[in-house]
């Protein structure tokens, strides 16, 4: 546990037929980790848009986890290929729009690699519990006087 | 111009097109027109103010224009990519619209900016245009002017924004989405934003809230760009028809760069180059990927 | 009663005003992207007050009624509900230096507020507001007040009126607000105030603004009633791209959605946000089916409202001709065009 | 409070009128609130479920009867789907009553004719029920209901029942082809079932809801039968958010409807323009 106490909430997004099982073989062989993280099963990573990553940051998640099948592994033959490419253009203009990007971490995790699941999610975690708690997002709300109506002093 | 007038009128009056949409003199200012009788050709203009992307109108959501008949449309080369965009993701067939390609030299950042181009009054996206002379035109009308100044407004915040640490650089974004008031004007004026119902629009689940608070502006501009990825023709229009004044192009313009820093892909005139979002190749980069 | 007052008792008005705690919105100057411009904003200094410049491009409504307000919070406990009304915050409020188009658009959209149901989400803020108008001396050719009734120099709706002269500004209580205001703050006003001085500018503007438009509002009204269908609807809605842009400029436009915003499983707040009747999904039917099909049908709708439906059942037009539709207008849509066709057409008939 | 804060209420009953249509009955939480409600008939209300929305319906129950409203509906978008969610217990919202009412004083005296279809018969209930429960007021009742098939009958407790009164004439039909073999009633649209039942026009009011398009052919057999369009009403369903003339969104021409409706005489339907 950290000096300050802070937990960090991450939301995983895996893809059903490789991460997932391999988290759930992580599981069987009672690999210890990290226990942060959230999962949520999708068909693929090419079902994982990137909509879905915003809303667990506009909901108040510190980091965020997206795992699918190596690329050639895909149940789909070409799912994680269009993932990888959208992922590509998310995770460079996440930056620009000033959101981290090392709160996202992306990977490929086979059914097998159940100790490489642990490795992602302990890394992850522990990554953002170094860079703090994320509520930026889900505080932007300003009520009543909004319209950026405020020259200041 | 004489020759763009003659042609209207000619195509009006073969009945080749049932409306040629293109540019007038309006009462502030130059503004779109959708000429249906020969006579009115006469109204057509080209000049620096025709700032407008007319490939809007040809979206198939605006009925009460596709209504009106078979149309030929002015354009100039930005126009151009995005008439390429609507056929080459099969909103338009190409054989269904007749494509007046104008040599440009350049417009202002606004319709009603009288006065020759300086770097202070000509558009962000005119600084070295390679497509001054469209390839996707039947007819290709006017001499090439010289190139316009250079502005390099957009660049300079564009640099000042990378050179920002990312939490300075979230709220620089925030700021400008606690302006904005979700009037949806870059989406209605964007010729590739032709979905019938936006995923806004769509209540079941409300992924993107449509309250005008930062927090749902921001997703949205998100999601607008990424919607736009690779599609975008680089018009500015989104950031012209900001009443918010926000500098929308900034988003599109970086998504542009790295879409072309990644997969080599530049957006063109040339509707038959798949969009890089569609396609993938086996060797994509993946550095970032564990 | 004529009061006059200095620029810098003016300036030390506002900072006493600004300590004492009270929000002060006035026109300044906002450096965007998209270039200079003067919108009205909470000032946290007299000197960042830019009364003089180009006309002011937002209205008052983002301060009169926000965007986006909280009507209430809803918390659920398994079956049960409690709710927590979100309103009822608002502050106290000196707008000054505002123009004249934006203050009457106040009292035009306070008779729909009050129209059978007083609806307090609008008036707590509009009461707790003292608003200060300045004659206007910048107009354009999209200005077009005078046809409608306004003027660059008209008291409708200001608690007191300033009139810029040499050295400073007349400025004239009209309401007992601003009589009361005057006496509080009265170490900065001085001796009354010769009505003669004021600046020959803004005789000059209201006579520009009187070029861009002349138009009989009863004689277009009576046409409206009677031509719902007639063809002329079909040539105004080819350039609008249906976006809601100048409904959202408009200081008089106050239609708006309610919309549930969950924040989470068991908590969330219901809003009031701005709407617009630009758009399809404003009209569409649970069951598909949209009154309003086109976007001719949309303008009409628009037109209709501020010029036949309001004025039908308040009298006053929806209208205070600041031209803010014909300036944030995207596809080049003209309210002043569309005036002088109807008013044509309506002379026509007659 | 403001005018836009609901009255919490709780679900105290549920019937399935149809596999997609539903009725709620609803008890005000506050028990001062519930003695001192009061609507007409014809008013129509905005029923809140918090994180979904707000539905617009008219209140099915008759005001003559005390300490509860209900409210039938379709699932069909996100606001009706959280209703449907609903189980008996759960607490809602309900803002209201809004709008004008179908003047049943004006129609005492006379004969009454009762047009309704598929689940345009919720708002003609809470009329008929009204009716009913002063019974004595009025000459004859006729009610004419219709519905695409059999199963998209609603309320059907209650046709059993008026079909069992002797001073009440029901006419039952489903459209050509949805009907079941053991099915006894009528079988034809609404408009030819109204010419067949001929109701006679003497000093008699109708009261229709129903499609757009059932509307459009009954109104011309009622005039051939002599009914004058002022004698004819019926209540118009237009996309609301506020419900109390505010958010501009459900007026036809200058007509408001949540203000100068719901409910209007045929003959103030004809002049309304073509936009509803």
């Amino acid at each position: 546990m950290t000096s300050t106490g802070f937990e960090p909430k991450i939301a995983a997004f895996v893809c059903n037929w490789c991460t997932y099982t391999g988290a759930d073989l992580a599981g069987t062989s009672r690999i210890q980790m990290a226990t942060n993280v959230r999962i949520i099963r999708l068909p693929c990573t090419g079902r994982i848009d990137p909509l879905f990553i915003i809303k667990a940051f506009e909901r108040g998640a510190d980091g965020v986890i997206v795992s699918g099948c190596h690329p050639a592994d895909c149940h789909y033959t070409a799912g994680n290929y269009h993932a990888r490419r959208r992922f590509t253009l998310f995770n460079d203009f996440i930056e620009f729009l000033g959101i981290d990007s090392r709160r996202i971490t992306f990977s490929w995790v086979s059914a097998s690699e159940g100790q490489k699941w642990a490795d992602i999610v302990n890394d992850t975690t522990a990554r953002v519990r170094e860079l703090g708690p994320f509520s930026g997002y889900r505080d932007l709300v300003r009520s009543g006087l909004t319209g950026g109506q405020d020259a200041g002093t | 111009m004489r020759e763009l007038k003659n042609l209207a009128k000619r195509l009006l009056e073969e009945g080749t097109v049932k409306v040629v949409i293109g540019y007038e003199e309006g009462p502030v200012g130059v503004r779109p027109v959708f000429v249906t009788r020969p006579a009115d050709a006469e109204k057509l203009v080209f000049n620096s103010r025709c700032v407008q992307n007319l490939a809007a109108y040809l979206s198939r959501r605006r009925g009460h224009i596709a209504r009106l008949g078979k149309s030929a449309i002015v354009v100039k080369g930005c126009d151009a990519r995005a008439v390429a965009g609507l056929i080459r993701e099969s909103q338009l067939k190409r054989e269904d619209v007749v494509v007046i390609g104008m040599r440009c030299g350049g417009v202002a950042l606004r319709p009603s900016d009288e006065g020759p181009l300086t770097p202070e009054t000509v558009a962000d996206r005119c600084s070295g245009c390679e497509s001054r002379e469209p390839k996707l035109a039947d007819h290709l009308l006017g001499e090439l002017p010289p190139a316009p100044p250079k502005a390099t407004r957009m660049f300079e915040l564009m640099a000042q924004i990378e050179r920002m640490p990312v939490a300075e650089r979230f709220r620089f974004w925030a700021e400008q989405f606690e302006r904005c008031m979700r009037c949806n004007a870059c989406r209605e004026v964007c010729p590739m934003c032709f979905c019938e119902r936006c995923i806004q629009d769509k209540s079941q689940p409300q992924w993107i809230e449509t309250s005008p608070h930062a927090r749902g502006n921001l997703s949205w501009h998100f999601t607008h760009a990424m919607h736009l990825a690779g599609r975008c023709s680089s018009c500015d229009e989104c950031q012209r028809a900001c009443p918010a004044g926000l500098p929308l192009g900034l988003l599109n313009r970086k998504m542009a760069e790295i879409v072309r820093n990644r997969f080599e892909y530049q957006v063109s005139d040339d509707s038959t180059v798949p969009s890089p979002i569609g396609a993938f190749k086996q060797q994509d980069p993946q550095e970032f990927i564990k | 009663m004529t009061f006059s007052i200095s620029d810098s008792g003016l300036n030390a008005l506002v900072d006493e005003v600004i300590a004492s705690g009270t929000t002060v919105i006035a026109p300044a100057l906002v450096k965007l992207s998209a270039g200079e411009r003067r919108e009205y904003q909470k000032i946290g200094s007299a000197q960042k007050m830019a009364l003089t410049g180009a006309i002011v491009s937002n209205s008052l409504k983002p301060f009169i009624m926000p965007p986006s307000v909280p009507l209430f919070r809803y918390t659920r406990a398994k079956a049960a509900v409690s709710l927590e009304p979100a309103t009822g915050k608002a502050q106290a409020a000196v707008v000054i230096g505002a123009q004249a188009c934006d203050i009457a658009a106040l009292e035009i959209v306070d008779r729909v507020m009050d129209w059978d149901y007083h609806d307090e989400v609008w008036f707590e803020r509009r009461k707790a507001t003292t608003v200060i108008s300045l004659a206007c001396t910048q107009a354009d050719a999209s200005c077009f007040c005078t046809a409608v009734g306004s003027g660059p120099d008209h008291p409708r709706g200001s608690d007191i009126q300033l009139l810029r002269k040499k050295g400073g500004y007349l400025a004239r209580a009209l309401t007992e607000s601003g009589k009361a205001f005057c006496s509080k703050y009265g170490s900065h006003f001085e001796k009354a105030g010769d009505d003669a001085d004021r600046d020959p500018l803004i005789k000059e503007t209201r006579e520009k603004v009187e070029t861009n438009l002349k138009i009989d509002l009863g004689a277009i009204r009576s046409f409206l009633t009677r031509n719902f269908e007639h063809e002329l609807w079909n040539d105004f809605g080819l350039r609008c791209h249906g976006c809601g842009a100048c409904a959202f400029a408009c200081p008089t436009c106050h239609c708006f959605d309610i919309v549930d915003e969950p924040e989470g499983i068991t908590h969330g707040v219901r809003r009031r946000n701005w709407d617009t009747c630009q758009t399809a999904k404003f009209t569409v039917h649970a069951s598909g089916h949209n009154p309003r099909k086109d976007q001719n049908s949309r303008i009409r709708q628009r037109v209709m409202h501020k010029f036949q439906i309001y004025p039908e059942r308040f009298g006053d037009v929806l209208c205070t001709g600041c031209g803010r539709c014909v300036r944030v207008c995207a596809g080049g849509m003209n309210l002043l065009e569309i005036l002088k066709v109807l008013d044509k057409s309506a002379e026509a008939k007659s | 409070m403001s005018i836009y804060q609901p009255h919490l209420m709780r679900v105290d009953g549920i019937i399935d009128e149809t596999p997609d249509t539903r009725t709620l009955r609803l008890v005000f939480k506050d028990p001062a609130l519930a003695e001192k409600f009061d609507f007409k008939t014809g008013q129509f209300g905005e029923y809140s479920v918090f994180g979904a929305g707000e539905c617009t319906f008219c209140i099915a129950s008759p005001p003559t009867r005390k300490g509860y409203i209900e409210c039938s509906f379709k699932k069909c978008g996100k606001a009706t789907s959280g209703l449907r969610d609903l189980e008996v217990g759960d607490e809602m919202g309900f803002r209201g009553p809004y709008g004008n009412s179908f003047p049943v004083e004006q129609m005492e005296g006379g004969d009454i004719v009762f047009i309704a279809g598929g689940i345009g018969l919720a708002p003609v209930r809470s009329v008929i029920w009204n009716v009913l429960d002063r019974r004595e007021k009025y000459q004859n009742v006729t009610i004419i209901y219709g519905a695409r098939t059999t199963g998209d009958l609603v309320y059907k407790r209650e046709l059993e029942e008026w079909s069992r009164r002797a001073d009440v004439k029901l006419w039952q039909t489903v459209d050509p082809g949805g009907e079941t073999c053991d099915w006894k009633g009528q079988v034809g649209f609404v408009p030819a079932i109204v010419e067949k039942a001929a109701p006679s026009a003497k000093n008699a009011h109708a009261v229709i809801c129903g499609p757009p398009i059932m509307i459009k052919f009954t109104l011309p057999v009622l005039s051939k039968l002599g009914f004058s369009d002022d004698r004819v009403f019926t209540t118009l369903e237009n996309r609301m958010k506020c419900g109390l003339g505010k958010c501009g969104r459900c007026n036809i021409g200058e007509v408001y409807v949540c203000k100068d409706g719901p409910v209007f005489t045929a003959a103030q339907l004809k002049n309304l323009p073509p936009e509803y």
